[in-house]
């Protein structure tokens, strides 16, 4: 009988640091797993909070946080607005592309350091001055990355793990400014990058459902979500709206969060707005060109962040501000009329 | 028919996208060229989205990769590390990418400029999904106008893997085998890369660019195929599908 | 700025071979790589076909499967009666949690290796005879596993790598059968064990509903085939009912398999039967049972395989021989109206 | 109310699965353990099987870890890698497994009897998810009938982890800190573990049954805790719920 391995003996390899990206959060499994033990709420009983109060009582200053969804889709930005709100500060990021959300969180000067995949643009729309300014002036502290090697270090975590290969990064320099390891595979010496496990301070991510445990589902892709809700330890949902446990149950295929990974539950309808929900309505490319465009004067743009954010008590006063129920409703037409 | 270089670039782009095979886009011309592709030449070419979005049936053009007409009636509504995992398994056929500066060896910077890490002159987005698609796709290509400050002999920051320094250096870096960039469409001309030296060799010229202008518009030197060829232009079958059906709301081909 | 690591500088460590496992299948992510960009079928065409001419055309003598489902569960029960029928040899097996399925291929003497999690053993039913006699006598070559290290080495082979760290089999003799290598955390240095990839040859999975080009639903728990489906070499999936690409299409968040993973699929009703299949049809217990007894006496157990086996031409006749559709109504009966 | 072992056993077991806390089970006495502790003591106790069953309404005793009742209008129907991660993250309390052996750390061997691993005289099933189990839940549990070949000084093959050889072992072998054997649950005593040693300490006898007998029934050496009780023997209302509710059939029950 074959036996596929290039080694039958003891070995010595070599471990070597390939970047000089720190790492912000402490990828130590048992550490991990002791704070899940103590803290996570295993208890199911009704989560149901509000969006101030979970940014009190869930989100301190010098916490690293993981942002649900892809920049503007599915992006809780109800929870954004309110920390920049409540001027929350040194903020670390998972900066997978990150693109409005990046953008709110900087311009409340959140946020003191970022690991990167992408940044500072907004896709197809173009650059954010404001974002530009603040990593180009050193105010925010980078770690280099990319999309995968992100979502692969909260899959780590989603595992119970400290460290995953991969082969992406290799002989490039994002590796060089990376946190990443240089190893080699135990069975065949191919070698990898080990990166280091993210278990985030705060988890946020919006959903299209939840019961008031905070058992949710999610349409469509679900980008790094999965991993990432099982990855924070703490974890908040926006959800579009509620619906009763009897759901839930229903269709257990379609659960994506389970209660216990959940810290509170906030229905937030139209909660991923200026960004696209899919089967929910479209992003507003309007709001967010108003948004860019506001950034090239800074005074313009204090006035800009105070009628949309600071000027509103909450979610609800900022959808008013772009138009309220009628804008929302040409969004919703938007997503859904689309073979018109 | 007369058209814009963004219209040639994508025509031409187009036509390297085999049929029955799988290619990750992003948003832009790389989209473009992929719908354009599905309509004249590839029918079964099956584009995916890194955010999840596989086989949509496009209804018009994606604004994010993540947007919900990324997974438009699509085959399968995804995730990240699933499509991620399905490049590192070598599933995945074709990419495009985009960047400020290209070198000969077609590594490509979209994450700085300057000669400071800490402090650069303009700041760019970064790797987002670019290394990892330039490092486990197979085949790597971009888009992009020719000009000397990003065609450069040296890129302030390699984000995504090309040749690397050149021959074997992919491997040695530990990149998977027989991946790498393949074809490099410009609005002056076609650039493969040589087997032997893994530089940008042109293989064809685009119909009235003279050799001189490429190279001026060139940073480094490159290699010119022996069998150096001038582009088909795009076909007017091509140009009616590109402006009617892909982008008829000139997104795209309204930028030139 | 905090770094979280315990090491900056680059350094020795140890790889230790764990066990005496042998590993079965080979977990080099490039030649898996060659194998998927020429041979996976990324066209896109009408992949219909029967059971017979499958396991003919798909399945070698010597090739190492994997099996979907749960040993007698979600299991594809008709391609397995078909390898028994073609006579099919040297087999090597993943058994995790391999019941049913196992007993299967070793009634007809079909697998000469197997990764072991769980085998010769019928969960709550009892212990297979001529399993058990199959894995004394030394006639199946074993590797001792576990059902997450199993699920796991599909999990390296689903992401594309060639290993993965694990936290299970640490200081057993499990630890000691397997083919596991010890080593440590680049990040933490906390010690765990490398499980090798597993890239079955073949892949066999049974699901609810496919349409013509094997993108493929599945209703209730996944099991491992999530990761089954994208491990395997190739792929032969048996379907429940044929569906419209339209039905797949409208609902794109359910398809857990997509078609370029798929070289076959066959509208097979009833095919997990004696199995249970979640929302479809409980498992026949009468019948397990009798299986089980009349391994009792190798004549006995001869007849058993000639009646439901070897002497029917296919799964439709295995079907008569237990009662035909009278019999499936009273398992549908029992699956769903479980609140009578 | 009269009782046989398989009942005592069970009704003792679902006293020490705490409120609001999760247990991984098989099938068998320990699901009745779990489904008993919901129903009497612990309605929020969450029930998970390693096949990827979260949270069902169980209908009835499954048959097997992986069929349809163990995720019954469910909170998810998930995967085993699902529940094998969530086992390595760390959240799951409790867990229970069976075995042919099992030794004064708590190390339980379900693969074979026997000394040639090649040749064993009896194989048995293996680990299955056992060893994972015990490796990664937080609390390990076994309900099972006690006598010298089951309770032996050595068993023949360590398949799942208990303390191993004695305090420190576990940790030092990689497993997960603070994680280990918690109680062992016979027709005879109630077993727990000396904090000190690792070794199996007895708690409490059943009404009853002599330390002798216990001695007797066990291959190897057992400590006693100073504060030594009587068991409680099964209440009433347990052994209603367990007959009426949730085994009716005496599937598990009846065993005994």
């Amino acid at each position: 009988m074959d036996n596929f391995t290039k080694f039958n003996e003891e070995r010595q390899v070599i471990y070597k640091p390939a970047g000089t990206g720190k790492i912000f959060t402490d990828p130590d499994a048992d550490k991990a797993r002791e704070y899940f033990r103590d803290q996570k709420p295993r208890k199911m009983v009704e989560k149901v909070s509000s969006v101030d109060r979970v940014v009190k009582d869930l989100v301190n200053d010098g916490d690293y946080i993981g942002i649900g969804g892809f920049g503007a889709n599915r992006t809780p930005v109800a929870v954004l607005h309110e920390i920049v709100r409540q001027k929350k500060k040194n903020l670390g990021l998972a900066g997978h592309t990150a693109t409005h959300d990046f953008q709110i969180l900087v311009a409340g000067n959140c946020i003191n350091r970022c690991d990167v995949a992408y940044i500072v643009g907004l896709e197809a729309r173009g650059l954010s001055r404001i974002a530009r300014q603040a990593v180009e002036s050193g105010a925010v502290e980078l770690c280099e990355l990319t999309n995968a090697a992100l979502t692969w270090r909260y899959k780590a975590a989603a595992m119970g793990l400290s460290f995953l290969p991969v082969r992406c990064m290799l002989g490039t320099d994002t590796e060089k400014y990376s946190n990443a390891v240089e190893m080699e595979c135990p069975f065949t010496g191919a070698k990898y990058l080990a990166v280091p496990a993210l278990y985030p301070d705060v988890g946020i991510i919006h959903v299209h459902r939840a019961d008031v445990y905070g058992n949710c589902q999610i349409d469509g892709i679900m980008i790094a979500d999965h991993d990432l809700a099982r990855a924070a330890k703490r974890l908040i949902i926006t959800t579009e709206q509620f619906v009763p446990n009897e759901y839930i149950r229903r269709d257990p295929t379609r659960t994506v969060i389970p209660y216990y990974l959940v810290d509170a539950v906030i229905e937030v309808p139209f909660g991923g707005y200026p960004g696209n929900m899919a089967y929910e309505y479209f992003s507003d490319e309007e709001h967010l060109r108003e948004w860019l465009l506001a950034e090239k004067d800074p005074g313009t743009f204090k006035e800009f962040l105070q009628r949309h954010i600071y000027g509103v008590k909450d979610f609800n006063g900022y959808l008013e501000t772009i138009g309220g129920l009628s804008r929302l409703q040409e969004l919703r037409i938007l997503e859904n009329l689309i073979e018109k | 028919m007369k058209h814009n270089d963004m219209e040639l670039m994508i025509c031409l782009a187009s036509r390297y996208l085999e049929d029955n095979s799988i290619v990750v886009v992003g948003t832009g011309a790389p989209c473009a060229a992929a719908m354009l592709a599905q309509r004249v030449y590839s029918p079964r070419l099956m584009i995916m989205f890194e955010a999840g979005g596989i086989g949509p049936l496009l209804p018009s053009m994606p604004i994010s990769v993540g947007d919900s007409r990324t997974f438009y009636r699509a085959l399968a509504a995804s995730s990240m590390p699933e499509v991620m995992e399905t490049c590192q398994r070598g599933l995945v056929d074709y990419t495009f990418l985009g960047g400020a500066q290209i070198d000969q060896y077609g590594n490509i910077n979209s994450t700085m400029i300057g000669t400071d890490y800490k402090k650069p002159k303009v700041r760019l987005p970064g790797s987002g999904g670019a290394n990892d698609l330039a490092s486990l796709c197979w085949k790597t290509m971009m888009i992009t106008p020719q000009d000397p400050k990003r065609f450069t002999e040296k890129i302030d920051f390699i984000t995504s893997p090309g040749y690397l320094t050149g021959p074997g250096a992919r491997e040695e870096a530990g990149l998977p085998p027989g991946s790498g960039p393949y074809k490099v469409i410009t609005n002056l001309c076609v650039i493969g890369f040589d087997e032997e030296t893994r530089r940008m060799k042109v293989e064809s010229t685009h119909p009235g660019i003279e050799k001189e202008k490429i190279i001026e518009n060139t940073g480094f030197e490159l290699l010119w195929d022996d069998n150096l060829t001038i582009s088909d232009p795009p076909s007017d079958e091509e140009l009616r599908c590109l402006r009617e059906e892909v982008d008829p709301y000139k997104y795209i081909i309204g930028r030139a």
